[in-house]
Order: structure tokens, then C-alpha cells, then sequence
């Protein structure tokens, strides 16, 4: 499962790629925080995606958590749009057979997305302005 | 020939626009791209070197020579997550 | 959040524990499957705790967590008596600032409620034959 | 003196109860529980290597010596999760 969506993220939506035969789910939730790394009030994060290659970044990242880890089913969803402070923005769950397997794949494809995927981040605080931010690159 | 461009974040900002299409010669690539977006908005400049561009959905070079009817897609830094 | 309960895990309720500031949630479910690692058919596992012991022991395990990773505040729920394949029967949940402490804290402590905490766990086969089990020692 | 044993998963089973009283010689120690509690059930002999005991919710060695109104849990290998 992999989406980029408007609304609100649930996320036991995302369990349902899960078989029968797997025993352990990892989920990651990425949270707007109420403050900045620099310590600006932050009232929402702004999201924009260019979506078909975002969604086809999702894909190869969850094919290359599936050659590294082994077995794992995997979906990743991200919101776009405004989303306020303790609402969900990206969630990615991995599902497998045993535990160390989903911890895995999980991890990496959040690294991976936040490197990779083209999708951009505006920080809007509470004093009215709003800033681009970069994340993790390379 | 004929080239949609689309833009995101602080570049679409910048050029006011998500979406542009250009005329341009036949033989023209991204680069040229570039520099016809970037005429007259000399804040553009600082922007190119983090700036990626993806032809049809995957990440080509500057030097990249685009085709009529080509969808070029200039990625700024990407902060997702 | 440290409970043993005999309800169905709602693993939506343990996200009550994470602050604003914090930008990142890992949650672990352990789902019983459908088969034993012997491929024998299961039908159910049946848990039993040495309840106050048990959660002292998730409390110490969400206290080494962050002892070790940082800051981060940790729920950790497992159920007891009978747990149907596909339902779950842990769930826990790491919420920091960062994911790395996130990701680091809850898979510490299902490692360690796996090896530490007094939980038995019995499978139940579709064969009408039961097993208790022991999970991964030290 | 009056121990209070509580007893899990197997053992509980093997026992045949989740909870037994035992009265013991002043000076008990986890063994003379576990042997008491053995007496007659050759089963258990198996179970012994494998078992660990809890005094009033803390780890304790078979060498520990109880005192009356201890509460004992005896538990065989965990396997939550």
C-alpha cells in the first residue's frame, strides 16, 4: 500500500497488508512537533509531493527493504497538504514473519523516504511566517 | 519544440507557478531549461546547484537533452517525513 | 503506560503517552500467527503473567531504554488468556523528539520483555493439542 | 512457618494449582519448597534446572532462605511476546 493522501492518516488502516503468517508490525508515525530543531513555535507543516514519482519511490524503497531484510510486507503513506501540530504526516509499516525483519524494513524505508522521496516540507509558525526546510540528504 | 515544466516548493514560488509550458529548439536541454526560467530572477542563481531534475519521471543531468512534448520536473532539496 | 490486560490491544490508545515534542512514534505489535516455527497449525496462544511482577519489570525495561537512547517515553501493554490468530498480543510504543531513539527504545524493550518478563505463553493447535512454549532465553 | 508459593504456566499445571500454602520448618530455603512440592510428581525433576524463583517479586537463588509470610513464585522459562 503506498499513498500520498490529503487527509488524516490512520494508521491501523495500514495493518491490513499484513498476513497471517506474520507475528510482528512495525509501525513508524512521523508527528508534527510543536517546535522547530531551532526552537521557532511551528503551528503546521505544509507538504507537497510531485506524486507519481513519489509513489514509485515508495515502491523501489520497499523492494530494496524486501532484498536487504528478507520476506516483509510494507506500506507507506504520506499526507500532503497542511498538517497541524500532533497530527500524523507520514506513517510506514512493516510486517513480517518475525520481528528483527519489520524493525529493519521499517527503519529503512523511513530513512529512505525522507532522502529520496520528492516530496517538500514548508514549516509555518506561529508568528505568520513560513519557511522551506530541507531534511536529511544523502 | 515543446517542454512542461513543473515546479515544487520554493522554486514553484519563486516562478510563481507549479506548471509552465516553453517553446524551445530542438535540441535544447535541461540546462537550457534552467536558464530560460531563470532569466530575469537572479534569486534563481543560488538555487541551481541543490536543484534536481527529473525527465519523464526519472533524475537526468543538466546536460540531459530533452524531446517535444517532454514533462522535466525541477526538484529542489526534498524534506519529506 | 504498563498494563497486562485481558481485552483486546487498541495499539491507537498508547499514542496518549507521547508529547508535542515529540516527532516520531515507533509502535511494535506481536500478532499470533497461524503456525508454530514448527509449521504445526495454531489456532490460539494462551498467555499467563506474574502480573505485578510483570509490569515492574516493563517499567525497569522503559527506564534502561532511556537510560540508554534518551529521552523517550515508552507504553508497553500485553494480553493475557486466550489470543486468537491475528489478534494481538503485545503492542509497544516509543515516542522521542528523533526517530532513532524512537526505533532504538521500542525494540529494546520487546527484546527484553521477551527475555525478562514473567509471561508464559501456550499454543493451542487446531489439532485440539496445546504446547507451552518458551521464547528466546538471555 | 506459612509460605505462600504461586506457581505458572507448566508448573502450575503440573501442580495442579496457580497457588499452594505450604507450612515449613523455620529456616526453609527455595529448595525445601521446591522439593515438598516435588514429592511424588518425578515429572517435576525435569523442571527444576529450567525454573526460576521469585521472593516477594524478586529474583532469588534456591539457596535463599524464607521467612514466614514470604510470598514464592516459581517460574519456568518465559516466553511473552
Amino acid at each position: 500500500m503506498f499513498r500520498i493522501v490529503r487527509e488524516t492518516i490512520e494508521p491501523r488502516a495500514l495493518e491490513q497488508i499484513a498476513r497471517t503468517t506474520d507475528g510482528g508490525i512495525v509501525t513508524f508515525l512521523g508527528i508534527v512537533r510543536d517546535a522547530a530543531d531551532d526552537g521557532k513555535r511551528v503551528s503546521a507543516l505544509a507538504y507537497e509531493a510531485f506524486e507519481p514519482m513519489a509513489l514509485r519511490e515508495f515502491e523501489a524503497i520497499a523492494s530494496e527493504a524486501q532484498d536487504r531484510f528478507g520476506e516483509v510486507r510494507m506500506a507507506i503513506v504520506h499526507r500532503v497538504g497542511e498538517v497541524r501540530v500532533g497530527e500524523i504526516s507520514v506513517a510506514v509499516l512493516a510486517a513480517a514473519a518475525h520481528r528483527d525483519a519489520a524493525f529493519d524494513a521499517c527503519r529503512y524505508a523511513i530513512d529512505q523516504l525522507k532522502r529520496r522521496a520528492p516530496i517538500w516540507k514548508q514549516e509555518r509558525y506561529a508568528d505568520g511566517t513560513a519557511q522551506w526546510r530541507a531534511g536529511e540528504q544523502g | 519544440m515543446q517542454i512542461r515544466v513543473l515546479l515544487f516548493a520554493r522554486l514553484r514560488e519563486a516562478i510563481g507557478a507549479s506548471e509552465r509550458s516553453l517553446e524551445l529548439p530542438e535540441g535544447a536541454c535541461v540546462e537550457d531549461v534552467w536558464e530560460t526560467l531563470a532569466r530575469g530572477r537572479p534569486g534563481l542563481g543560488d538555487e541551481r546547484r541543490s536543484t534536481r531534475a527529473a525527465r519523464n519521471g526519472s533524475l537526468v543531468s543538466f546536460e540531459e537533452r530533452l524531446r517535444d512534448g517532454d514533462e522535466l520536473a525541477l526538484l529542489p532539496p526534498v524534506g519529506g517525513g
